[in-house]
C-alpha cells in the first residue's frame, strides 16, 4: 500500500542552523498558541571521539503538521517550507523527494499524515 | 552507502533504545561515546491541553548502516533488534513506495 | 469593490517590528486595516522569499494590547509607573515649550539626542537634532561599540568600509557571470542563527556553503559554524587581534601575500623615520616640501624619491623604489637619519607574533592556525565576515587593522567573492554611517564644535558624527565643559539593554530637566520620561533604504490608531524648532536624498528596490584600480597617502601607535590576575538568540516560547565543579553587580568561560514599573568609562565573573 | 557453525541475564567457549527476532569483572565485607553442618527459604525447602503484592488464572484464521515499552495496534502508550477498585452486561441471605437436613419455589429450569426458622449502585464523562481485551479491587474468548514453578505444613499459596513467637534494596539470624550482610524449562563461566545432603519428571527448544469453560466451588471478607489521613519502570547504566515551579519514615499533586561494607514505605501510594 502519489517533505538537516522560522511560519499559518507549533527544532551537541562535539538541528514536523494541505491545494509551498532562511526545506510527491534523497547524506524524508 | 536508506514508522516508536545498544554491541563501542543511533524522546504539548509523548529515532555520523551486515545479505543490527519492528531497510527507490499510507515515517540517508 | 478584500502591500522591513537592520522583501496582506499574514517576498533579491521568525511573528507584535497607544505626560515621580494620556497637540507643544526654555537657557547643544542600535530612525534623529541645533547625537552604547568602530577603523586605512560579497549587488545574484563563489570565509565571532548582521542576510553564508565555500570559524563557543568548518579556532575572547597577528605572520614567513598588490596599492614602500618613529614626509628634507607628501626610496638612483599624494604618483616615473631596506636620508638641517620601510615596520610589528606565542595568548592550538592561515591565503578568491565581537574591545582599530591588512595582502579587497567596499546605493545616503555625509547636516559646522568627545578622540574628530557616550555620562554629573539638561530618546531602551552600568544611567536619568520617550512599549527606561510619544512599526511608515544595497522604499501598509511613525513625530517637531526647514513635506526630504539615483520617492516605490548600474562608485569591483573611490577620480584609495596603509597616517597624526599590535584587554585573567582570584570564570555576554532583538520581543508569544527563560550557558564540567544542574537558577556576580540566569549546561561553551544573554526584562511582571530591569540584567556586570584610547570599544565580551547556586530557591519574586 | 569457529546455539532467555520472567527465543554465538553474541531467533513465535537492550548486553553482564567466581565464606564482623574465597565442597559442607544443626535444635521450620520476584528458581526453592523439611518458602515482597493477589481472585473467581490473548498460542501468531484482533485492548496500570510483565511480551502490543486494536489506558502518568490511547484516565493511585465499580456501575445502568454469558456462567441467580449481619451464601444444608453445604440455592420462577443447584453434577436438580436473576424471597429453613435472600445479581446491581460516575470522579479525580466514555469503550467493544499490571497488586485493597476488574471481562463474556482474556495454564500442564498451594515437586505433611508462618492469621494465604505471610516472617525473627527464626536461605533476592519494605529492618532481622545464605551472580547490599555466598549462573549456564504459560521451552547450558553453579545444582546437591533417598540424582531426571504430563523427555524438548500445546489440549484456548476442558470432571464450568464464575466469592465468605467488591481508601491519602497530608502535601508513588533495568539489577552494566545514570523523581513543572526545583537537581523526598536524595525529572507526564520514584536503586560502583552498603540507604525509596500494613487477606501493600513532601537539597 504505497503512497507514491503522496506528498512529504524533504529536509537537509546539514544545513539547518536552528533559526526557528519554520517554527513560527507554522504558527502564523495556522493560529497555534504558543509554544504549539507544527514544526518543532530539536539541538542536538554530539560528542565525536577525541572529545571533538558537533551540533546539529534537527527541524521535524510535530503531531500538528497538516503539511498545509489549504496552501498546497493552491500550489504554494507550506509556509515553514517558503520561509525556510536556510532553504533546506523542499516539499512535494514522496517518489521525486526520494530520488534526491539519493544526492547527499544527512537528509531526511519525512511523510507526517 | 547513500544510495541506501532507513524508513522508521516512527508513530510506533516506544523509545526502548533497543537500537542504541544492538548497534554498540554489533560494533563493540563503549558506553558513554555516540553509537550509530540515538533515539530522542520529545514530549509536546497538543492545543487540547493532551500531552503527547514522540520518540525520533537520529542516525548520526557514526552510523555505516551496516555495511559488512548487508554485504552478507544481513539486516543491520538495529533493524533486526527493534522491538516494535518499525525499522526497514533498503535501496532508496524501492523504499519510497514502502512509506505506510496513514501512519508517520521518516527515510534517512546515512548520517 | 466587493465586500473587504485582503489587499497585499510589497514593502521592506527595517527596524520597529522584526527591529533588526532589515532590508528584506516582504508582501504585508492587510484586511481592514489589520495586518492578516505577512510573508516573504519570492521575487525580492534580498531575501528571495525567506523571512526569519520574528518577522514572521509581525502579527502578534502589531495590534498586541500592551502597545503604547496614546501619548503620556508623567504625573507620578521617575521611575514610577504614573503616567496619564493627553493628546498629540498637547504633548508635542509641552515638549516644543520645554525644549525651547532649556535651548534658550543652557544652548542647544545640552540636549542630547540618543538612539539605540542604527535603524531607520538614524537620519530622522540627527534631522531633528541639527534643526534643534544640537550636534549631540548619541548612540547609546559605551564606547559606540557596535559597527561604528570598526567602520572608522576601516575609514582611517582603507577609505571605505568593507564587507564579504555575496553578490548582493549583482542582478541574477550568484548566477551573474561576474560573480566568484569564494573557496574560503572566514567567520569571524558571528553566530549566524540568532541575527542578521549589519546589512546583511546572514544565510548567503549558507547558499555559498552550498556552493562549496569552505569555512573557517573563530569562536570561543562550538556555534553551527563551527561544526561545519574545516578549522574552528576557539580563541580566548578579548585576544583576536594576537591571532590576526598571528595569521599575518604566517602569511608573510611562508610569502603567501600578493606581491603585486603589496608593491602596487599599498604604502609599503613608505619610508619611517628611526629617531621619531614617525613617517618621513617632502616637509622634513626640503624647506617648500608638503607635510601631505611622503617619501619613498628609488634603488636605481639611490636616492630617496617624493610620493605626491595629490598627483598620487612619484616624483620620477618607472622609478624602483624599494621595499625594504635601511636608507640614510638628509634632512633639511642637514643631519643624516636612518630610515626603514612600512613594509619591514609592519613585518617587525608581526614578528613577535609566532604561532606558539599566540597559542599561549589565544589558547587556539598552533598549529591550527598555521593550517588555517595557510587555506585562508591560499584560497582564491577568499572572504571574511566578522561581527560585533570586534568591536567590543578597547583596542579595537588595531585589530582591525590588522584584519583588513588579511583582505588586503592576499588581494582580496574589492574583488569578487572576496570582501568589497560599501558605498550607499547610489550614494543617496539616507543614514549617515561613519565617514559619510547626506542631505541630513547641521545647518553651519561651527554648531558641531559643542559635540561631547569631538575633540577628545580623533575618530570622532574626523569619521563618526556621534558624540562619545561615556563622556556624555561623565558631563551629565560634572556639568563641565556645560550641563546637559535634557535628552531625546528614541528606540532606546538604556536600563534593560544598551547601557552598561544601568544604575549609573538610572541616576543620570534622575538629574535631567527633561525627557522625552519615543517608543512602541512601555519599557523601564521611558518610566523616566516626562513625554512618551507611542511610536509605529515599519509597515505603519514610509521611509528609503540605501544601507549598502539595494535601493528601497519603504511603503506604508495599514495605520494604528493612535501610532505616529519617527520620521513624521521628527520631522514635525523640526520645523516647530527650525523656523526656515529646508523641506515642506516628507517627499520633498525622500526626494532630495534619493537625488543621486535619478528616481523620485513615487517612482522607486513603483520599482520597489532598484540596484546601481555598472561601474557606478557604490558597485563593486576593483575600484581602487577604476578610480572611483577618490573624490580626484585617481586610482587608489580615500586615505591620506592614497594607498591602502600598513601604516596608518591618521593614527600617527592622532598620538597613536600606526602598525597593528595586540594589547591584554582589562579585566582578563592575565590583566586583573588578583580579580581572577576571585573570579574565576571568563564572562562573554551577548548571546544571541533567533527569537528576540536585543531588548525586543519579551512579550512577543510565539517567540518567548522559543526562549522563555535568561539563561547563561555553562560546560558540564564547570557546572558539576559548581553543583550546578540543567534549568536551575544561578546567580553570575563580579565585583560590579550580580544578575539571575537559568543555567544551560551544554558543551558549546568551553569550560573556563561562561556565556550570558544580554538585554533581558520582563514585560509580563506589571507589578513591578521597572519589570525587574536589574534582575537578570547582565549590563549590571560591566563597567562603562573603559573605552580604548581612541575612544571606541568596551569590554562587553570579555569580563571576569564567578557563578554559584541560587540558595535562595524560587522565593526570589 | 559458521567458517571462522563460531557456534550458532539456540534457546530460551529467563532470569539471571536479563532478569525478567523471560520466554524470548535466542541464538547464542559461542567462540572458543566464550558467548561472543547474543540475537533474537527470527524463527521463535514469541519475539520473532526482537529482543531487549538487556539481553543484548549479556556479554557485558557474563563476564562482568565484579561477577562472583567462587563460593565465599565470611571471616570479618556481618556487614564488614570480608570473605575468604572456599570450594565448593568445603561450602556445601559448611551449609549442610550449620542448617542441620539448626534443624535438629530449633526444627526445620525456624529457617526461611527466601526468593525474590517469580523466576525460574520458584520451582527448585520450593524442592530445597521442603527436602530440608522447612514449610517457610517465602516472597520477601509486603503483602506477596506482586502478581500472586491477581492470580488469587482469578483463581476464586474463574477457577483459573487469564491473560490477554495475543495469539501466542498459535504457532502462525495474529495471522491465525482463529484468531481475532481485539477491538480494543484495556490497559491498567502497565508502563508497556519499559517493562516484559510477566509470562507477557509487552511490545505484542504493538504489533496489535498496527493491525488497528484501539487502546484504553488507565494510569496516573502519560506513558507513550496513554499519549497514543483512544482515552486515558489519570487516576489517583489507589483508587482503582472505585474505578473499575464505576465501570460496572454504567455498564449496568445502560445494559451493556453480556445477560446471557451471566446468566448462563456466574453464580448471579444463587441466593444470599441477607437478614443476619452477615451475608451468607444459602446452601443445600440449610433448606433440606443433611443437604449438601456445597449446593447452592436458586429461585425457579415457574414454579415460584427453591431449587438446589448441585455442584457436583453441575445442574440444577430440577431439570430444564432458567432461575431468577432477581428478586426478594422468604425461605423457610431446615430448622423451622425463616430466613430472607436475594439473588446474588440484585446484591451485586446494589453494591455498584453507589459508585455513580460522579460520586467516582470524586474519589479517582477521573472526569465524569471519561468514566462513562471508557465503560462504554471497554464493553461495546468486540472483543474486547484487558490487560492489568502490578499496580493492583501494591494496594492494600488489592483483593476487592482485582475482583472488581477481573468481573469486567466475566460481565462481558470476554474470557477464554479469541482476541479477549484467554484462561492461562502452564504449556501441556507442565508445572515447573507452583502457583497453587499443591504442584510442588515435593510435599510436606499437614502437621508440618500447619507450621506456615501467617496461615493462621489469613485465609488466603493458607488455601491458596504456598508461601509464609512476609510481614509475619519479619514480625516473628523479632519477636520468636510462636518459635525462633534461626536461620535464611536468599536465593536471587535483594531485600535490602529492593524487595524489602522499611529495608533497616530487615537488615537487623538478617543480622540477627544464626546463619544465613546467599546465592546470587553479584556482591549485593543483602549478599554484604550475609554468612555465606554462592555464586550463581546466568540463564546460558545452565539447564532448565519454562512453562509459564505458552510455549513450553527449554533453558539450555551454552557455555560454563568459572565455578559458577546453576540454582538448580546447587539446590539439587544439597536436596541430597538433606533428605535421605531424595527422589532425583540429576536435573535430568527431574526435568523428565515434570515433562510428564506434556509425554516427552527433556531431550526430545532440548531439540525442538519449544513445542505449542496441540488443539484440544486444556491448556490452548479458545471456550474451554463450554468444551468441559477446565474441570477435573471434564463437565462444561470453571473450577470453582460451585462450578460458576463466583461474582458473590464463597471463597471470600469462608474466609470472612467482604464477598462483593468495594473501594477502600489507601492507608495514607489526602482523605484517610488528612492531618499526615498537611505536612506531606504529594502523594508518593513509586516503581518508575525504565527500559535498562530489572528491578535492582543491571546497575553495573555499561551499556545499560549510561541510559539512565543515576535515580530521578518525577516531579510536574507546576509542583518544581512551586518549591523552586530545576530539572537536574538534587532534592530530597521524606516522610515519617524515611528520606532519600535523588535527581529532578521535571516533566508533564505526572499528575501536578504526584510524584514518581524509582526503586531498587543502589551502586555496585560504591563502597560496599557497612554503613555505607553500596550507598543503597541514600536512595532506597522502600524506607518511606511501611512493612505490617498488608490487607485484609494478608495480600497487598501501600508501595503505590504514600504521602510524601521534596524539597531542594542543600548544596
Amino acid at each position: 500500500m504505497s503512497k507514491s502519489n503522496k506528498n512529504g517533505m524533504l529536509i537537509d538537516y546539514e544545513y539547518c542552523t536552528g533559526c526557528f522560522s519554520c517554527t513560527v511560519a507554522c504558527c502564523q499559518e495556522n493560529g497555534w498558541e504558543a509554544p504549539l507549533s507544527g514544526m518543532k527544532v530539536m539541538e542536538i551537541v554530539q560528542d565525536l571521539p577525541k572529545d571533538k562535539a558537533y551540533l546539529t538541528f534537527l527541524p521535524f514536523p510535530t503531531e500538528l503538521c497538516v503539511l498545509c494541505n489549504h496552501r498546497t491545494r493552491q500550489g504554494l509551498d507550506p509556509a515553514c517550507v517558503k520561509h525556510c532562511m536556510a532553504n533546506c526545506l523542499t516539499y512535494g510527491p514522496l517518489k521525486e523527494l526520494a530520488g534526491e534523497l539519493e544526492k547527499k547524506p544527512r537528509m531526511v524524508l519525512w511523510s507526517p499524515r | 552507502m547513500s544510495e541506501y536508506g532507513m524508513l522508521i514508522d516512527y508513530e510506533y516508536c516506544t523509545g526502548c533504545r533497543t537500537c542504541e545498544v544492538a548497534c554498540k554491541q554489533e560494533y563493540g563501542r563503549p558506553a558513554g561515546k555516540v553509537g550509530g543511533v540515538e533515539v530522542t524522546e520529545y514530549i509536546h504539548t497538543l492545543p487540547n491541553g493532551k500531552l503527547f509523548i514522540t520518540n525520533i529515532p537520529t542516525f548520526t555520523r557514526a552510523c555505516v548502516f551496516c555495511a559488512g551486515r548487508v554485504k552478507q545479505g544481513l539486516e543491520p543490527a538495529c533493524v533486526k533488534h527493534c522491538m516494535a519492528n518499525i525499522l526497514t531497510f533498503g535501496k532508496i527507490e524501492d523504499l519510497h513506495d514502502k512509506i505506510p499510507k496513514k501512519r508517520k515515517a521518516i527515510l534517512w540517508t546515512k548520517g | 469593490m466587493g465586500k473587504s478584500k485582503t489587499t497585499i502591500v510589497k514593502t521592506t522591513t527595517w527596524s520597529a517590528g522584526p527591529g533588526c537592520h532589515g532590508g528584506c522583501g516582504v508582501l504585508a496582506h492587510i484586511k481592514d486595516n489589520r495586518l492578516v499574514k505577512l510573508e516573504g517576498d519570492p521575487d525580492h533579491p534580498w531575501n528571495q522569499g525567506r523571512l526569519c521568525a520574528r518577522a514572521l511573528a509581525m502579527t502578534q507584535y502589531i495590534d498586541h494590547h500592551d502597545r503604547l497607544r496614546a501619548p503620556l505626560k508623567r504625573v507620578g515621580k521617575r521611575g514610577e509607573d504614573q503616567f496619564v494620556e493627553i493628546s498629540w497637540e498637547e504633548a508635542l507643544d509641552t515638549i516644543e515649550k520645554k525644549m525651547n526654555t532649556i535651548r534658550e537657557a543652557f544652548g542647544p547643544e545640552s540636549m542630547i539626542f540618543s538612539m539605540g542600535t542604527g535603524r531607520d530612525i538614524g537620519p530622522w534623529i540627527c534631522m531633528l537634532a541639527y534643526a534643534y541645533g544640537s550636534p549631540n547625537v548619541m548612540f547609546a552604547l559605551s564606547g559606540n561599540a557596535c559597527y561604528s568602530p570598526r567602520i572608522a577603523a576601516l575609514d582611517t586605512i582603507q577609505g571605505d568600509y568593507s564587507v564579504f560579497d555575496a553578490a548582493q549587488w549583482l542582478p541574477g545574484r550568484y548566477d551573474n557571470p561576474e560573480y566568484k563563489v569564494p573557496e574560503c570565509m572566514i567567520i569571524w565571532g558571528y553566530n549566524i542563527s540568532a541575527t542578521c548582521p549589519d546589512n546583511l542576510f546572514g544565510h548567503w553564508i549558507i547558499d555559498l556553503m552550498k556552493k562549496g565555500t569552505k569555512i573557517i570559524t573563530i569562536d570561543p563557543r562550538l556555534s553551527w559554524f563551527a561544526s561545519r568548518s574545516e578549522h574552528w579556532l576557539p580563541i580566548r575572547p578579548g585576544t583576536d587581534a594576537a591571532l590576526a597577528l598571528g595569521f599575518l605572520h604566517v602569511i608573510i614567513k611562508e610569502q603567501l601575500y600578493d606581491q603585486t598588490f603589496l608593491e602596487t596599492w599599498t604604502d609599503a614602500p613608505r619610508l619611517v623615520r628611526n629617531d621619531t618613529g614617525k613617517l618621513l614626509r617632502e616637509s622634513d628634507m626640503t624647506a617648500d616640501g608638503s607635510t601631505e607628501n611622503f617619501v619613498g626610496f628609488d634603488l636605481q638612483t639611490k636616492t630617496p624619491v617624493i610620493w605626491n599624494t595629490i598627483r598620487q604618483k612619484f616624483s620620477i616615473e618607472d622609478s624602483n623604489i624599494a621595499l625594504t631596506g635601511s636608507f640614510d636620508i638628509r634632512l633639511l638641517n642637514g643631519d643624516i637619519i636612518a630610515c626603514t620601510t612600512v613594509w619591514d615596520q609592519f613585518k617587525d610589528s608581526c614578528a613577535a607574533y609566532t604561532p606558539e606565542t599566540v597559542e599561549k595568548i589565544t589558547f587556539v592550538p598552533a598549529n591550527d592556525i598555521q593550517k588555517a592561515a595557510r587555506f585562508y591565503a591560499k584560497a582564491q578568491p577568499a572572504s571574511i565576515h566578522w561581527g560585533v565581537p570586534i568591536d567590543m574591545t578597547p583596542e579595537i582599530t588595531p585589530l582591525c587593522h590588522a584584519i583588513a591588512a588579511l583582505w588586503a595582502l592576499t588581494g582580496n579587497l574589492d574583488v569578487p567573492g572576496g570582501n568589497v567596499f560599501t558605498r550607499a546605493a547610489f550614494n543617496a545616503v539616507a543614514y549617515a554611517l561613519p565617514g559619510a555625509e547626506g542631505v541630513i547636516k547641521l545647518k553651519d559646522p561651527a554648531q558641531d564644535k559643542p559635540r561631547i568627545g569631538k575633540d577628545d578622540y580623533g575618530p570622532f574628530n574626523k569619521f563618526i558624527w556621534r558624540c562619545q557616550t561615556d563622556k556624555v555620562i561623565e558631563q551629565i554629573f560634572s556639568e563641565d565643559p556645560y550641563p546637559v539638561k535634557g535628552l531625546w530618546m528614541q528606540t532606546c531602551n538604556p536600563l534593560s539593554g544598551i547601557g552598561l552600568d544601568p544604575k549609573l544611567w538610572q541616576k543620570a536619568l534622575e538629574k535631567l530637566d527633561f525627557i522625552v520617550g519615543v517608543d512602541l512599549f512601555m519599557t523601564s527606561s521611558l518610566r523616566y520620561a516626562d513625554i512618551i510619544l507611542p511610536a509605529a512599526t515599519f509597515l505603519e511608515k514610509e521611509g528609503v533604504r540605501s544601507w549598502w544595497v539595494p535601493l528601497q522604499t519603504i511603503n506604508k501598509a495599514m495605520t494604528v490608531e493612535g501610532c505616529r511613525p519617527d520620521v513624521e513625530i521628527n520631522f514635525e517637531l523640526a520645523k516647530r524648532f527650525d523656523p526656515d526647514f529646508k523641506w515642506e513635506t516628507l517627499h520633498d526630504l525622500f526626494d532630495e536624498i534619493l537625488k543621486p539615483s535619478g528616481m523620485s520617492f513615487e517612482q522607486l516605490a513603483e520599482k520597489g528596490w532598484a540596484l546601481p548600474p555598472e561601474n557606478h562608485a557604490s558597485r563593486p569591483y576593483f575600484r581602487h584600480e577604476r578610480g572611483v573611490l577618490r573624490s580626484d577620480g585617481k586610482p587608489g584609495f580615500a586615505t591620506p597617502s592614497g594607498k591602502f596603509e600598513l601604516y596608518s597616517t591618521l593614527r600617527e597624526e592622532w598620538g597613536l601607535k600606526a602598525v597593528p599590535y595586540f594589547k591584554e584587554p582589562p579585566f582578563t585573567p592575565v590583566s586583573r590576575p588578583d580579580l581572577f582570584k576571585t573570579y574565576p570564570l571568563i564572562l562573554s555576554t551577548g548571546r544571541r538568540s533567533p527569537a528576540f532583538f536585543h531588548a525586543e520581543h519579551r512579550n512577543i508569544p510565539w517567540l518567548r516560547a522559543l526562549d522563555p527563560d535568561p539563561v547563561v550557558e555553562i560546560h558540564p564540567d564547570t557546572a558539576k565543579k559548581n553543583d550546578i544542574s540543567n534549568g536551575e537558577w544561578v546567580t553570575v556576580e563580579n565585583w560590579m553587580g550580580t544578575a539571575r540566569f537559568k543555567a544551560k549546561v551544554t558543551k558549546i561553551v568551553p569550560p573556563w568561560m561562561v556565556m550570558a544573554a544580554h538585554g533581558w526584562w520582563f514585560p509580563e511582571k506589571k507589578e513591578d514599573p521597572l519589570f525587574h530591569t536589574f534582575e537578570s540584567n547582565i549590563n549590571m556586570l560591566i563597567p562603562m568609562n573603559e573605552q580604548g584610547e581612541d575612544g571606541l570599544g568596551a569590554p562587553i565580551k570579555h569580563l571576569l565573573c564567578r557563578i554559584s547556586k541560587e540558595t535562595r530557591g524560587s522565593a526570589h519574586v | 557453525m559458521k567458517e571462522d569457529g563460531v557456534k550458532i546455539i539456540k534457546t530460551t532467555t529467563w532470569s539471571p541475564g536479563p532478569g525478567c520472567h523471560g520466554g524470548c527465543g535466542i541464538l547464542v554465538h559461542v567462540k572458543d567457549d566464550k558467548v561472543i553474541k547474543v540475537e533474537g531467533d527470527p524463527d521463535h513465535p514469541w519475539n520473532q527476532g526482537r529482543l531487549c537492550s538487556r539481553c543484548l548486553s549479556m556479554t557485558q553482564y557474563m563476564y562482568h569483572k565484579d561477577r562472583l567466581r567462587k563460593p565465599l565464606k565470611r571471616i570479618g564482623e556481618r556487614g564488614q565485607g570480608k570473605f575468604e574465597e572456599i570450594s565448593w565442597d568445603e561450602a556445601f559442607d559448611l551449609i549442610e553442618q550449620k542448617m542441620k544443626k539448626i534443624r535438629e535444635d530449633h526444627g526445620p521450620e525456624s529457617v526461611i527459604f527466601h526468593q525474590g520476584t517469580g523466576r525460574d528458581i520458584g520451582g527448585w526453592i520450593s524442592m530445597l525447602a521442603y527436602a530440608y523439611g522447612s514449610p517457610n518458602w517465602m516472597f520477601g515482597l509486603s503483602g506477596i503484592s506482586c502478581y500472586t493477589p491477581r492470580l488469587m481472585m482469578m483463581s476464586i473467581t474463574q477457577g483459573d488464572f487469564a491473560v490477554v490473548d495475543a495469539s501466542q498460542w498459535h504457532e502462525k501468531r495474529y495471522d491465525d484464521p482463529e484468531y481475532k484482533i481485539p477491538e480494543t485492548v484495556t490497559i491498567w496500570g502497565q508502563n508497556l515499552p519499559a517493562t516484559c510483565p510477566d509470562g507477557f511480551f509487552g511490545h505484542w502490543y504493538i504489533d496489535l495496534m498496527k493491525r488497528g486494536t484501539e487502546v484504553l489506558v488507565i494510569d496516573p502518568r502519560c506513558t507513550w502508550i496513554a499519549s497514543r490511547a483512544k482515552l486515558w484516565l489519570q487516576l489517583r493511585p489507589g483508587t482503582d477498585a472505585a474505578l473499575a465499580l464505576g465501570f460496572i456501575h454504567v455498564m449496568i445502568k445502560e445494559d451493556l452486561i453480556n445477560m446471557a454469558f451471566v446468566e448462563r456462567w456466574t453464580n448471579s441467580p444463587f441466593l444470599v441471605r441477607t437478614d443476619q449481619e452477615k451475608k451468607r451464601l444459602l446452601r443445600e444444608s440449610d433448606l433440606i437436613k443433611n443437604g449438601l453445604d456445597t449446593n447452592f440455592i436458586a429461585h425457579d420462577p415457574v414454579s415460584d419455589s427453591f431449587v438446589v443447584w448441585d455442584s457436583d453434577h453441575q445442574t440444577y436438580k430440577k431439570k430444564n429450569i432458567t432461575p431468577s436473576m432477581e428478586g426478594d424471597f422468604t425461605l423457610a429453613l431446615a430448622d423451622g426458622s425463616t430466613a430472607t435472600a436475594k439473588t446474588v445479581w440484585t446484591l451485586y446491581k446494589e453494591n455498584a449502585e453507589q459508585y455513580t460516575p460522579e460520586a467516582v470522579s470524586k474519589i479517582t479525580w477521573v472526569p465524569a464523562d471519561k468514566i462513562r466514555k471508557a465503560a462504554r469503550i471497554y464493553a461495546k467493544s468486540q472483543p474486547s481485551a484487558l490487560h492489568w499490571g502490578l499496580p493492583i497488586d501494591t494496594i492494600p485493597s488489592t483483593v476487592p479491587t482485582s475482583q472488581a476488574i477481573n468481573h469486567l471481562w466475566c460481565l462481558t463474556g470476554n474470557l477464554d474468548n479469541p482476541g479477549g482474556n484467554a484462561i492461562a495454564r502452564y504449556a501441556y500442564d507442565v508445572v515447573t514453578y507452583p502457583y497453587h498451594s499443591g504442584g510442588a515437586i515435593l510435599s510436606l505433611p499437614p502437621e508440618v505444613m500447619d507450621k506456615r508462618i501467617g496461615i493462621h492469621d489469613y485465609g488466603a494465604i493458607k488455601d491458596f499459596r504456598a508461601w509464609a505471610q512476609p510481614d509475619k516472617v519479619l514480625e516473628q525473627i523479632s519477636s520468636d513467637d510462636p518459635y525462633p527464626i534461626k536461620g535464611m536461605w536468599i536465593q536471587t533476592a535483594n531485600p535490602i534494596a529492593c524487595t524489602g519494605m522499611e529495608p533497616k529492618k530487615w537488615r537487623d532481622a538478617i543480622k540477627k539470624l544464626d546463619f544465613t545464605v546467599c546465592v546470587d551472580l553479584f556482591m549485593t547490599p543483602t549478599a554484604m550482610l550475609c554468612d555465606v555466598i554462592l555464586p550463581a549462573a546466568t540463564f546460558l549456564e545452565k539447564d532448565s524449562l519454562k512453562a509459564w504459560w505458552v510455549p513450553l521451552q527449554a533453558i539450555k547450558r551454552v557455555v560454563e563461566v568459572d565455578d559458577c553453579k546453576s540454582d538448580i545444582e546447587i539446590n539439587l546437591e544439597l536436596c541430597k545432603r538433606f533428605m535421605k533417598d531424595f527422589p532425583y540424582d540429576n536435573t535430568q531426571e527431574l526435568f523428565d519428571t515434570l515433562l510428564k504430563s506434556a509425554g516427552i523427555t527433556y531431550q526430545e524438548l532440548t531439540d525442538n527448544t519449544w513445542m505449542i500445546p496441540p488443539k484440544g489440549h486444556p491448556s490452548k484456548p479458545y471456550f474451554r469453560y463450554e468444551k468441559g476442558l477446565l474441570r477435573q470432571d471434564k463437565k462444561p464450568g470453571f473450577r470453582t466451588p460451585s462450578g460458576k464464575i463466583e461474582l458473590y466469592s464463597s471463597w471470600l465468605e469462608k474466609w470472612e471478607l467482604e464477598p462483593l467488591p468495594y473501594h477502600e481508601e489507601p492507608p495514607y491519602s489526602p482523605v484517610s489521613t488528612p492531618d499526615l497530608f498537611a505536612d506531606y502535601p504529594l502523594i508518593l508513588c513509586t516503581g518508575r519502570r525504565m527500559g535498562p533495568f530489572f528491578h535492582s539489577e543491571h546497575r553495573q552494566i555499561p551499556w545499560l547504566r549510561e541510559q539512565q545514570r543515576d535515580p530521578v523523581l518525577e516531579i510536574h513543572p507546576d509542583t518544581a515551579e512551586k518549591y523552586g526545583i530545576a530539572h537536574g537537581e538534587k532534592v530530597c523526598v521524606e516522610n515519617w519514615l524515611g528520606k532519600i536524595t535523588v535527581k529532578a525529572l521535571v516533566t508533564p507526564v505526572i499528575h501536578p499533586d504526584i510524584v514518581m520514584a524509582e526503586h531498587g536503586w543502589w551502586f555496585p560502583e560504591k563502597e560496599g561494607k557497612e554503613p555505607n552498603l553500596f550507598g543503597v540507604w541514600d536512595v532506597n525509596v522502600n524506607q518511606l514505605i511501611p512493612m505490617g500494613h498488608e490487607g485484609k487477606a494478608g495480600l497487598g501493600a501501600p508501595i503505590k501510594s504514600m504521602l510524601c513532601k521534596v524539597y531542594k537539597a542543600k548544596g
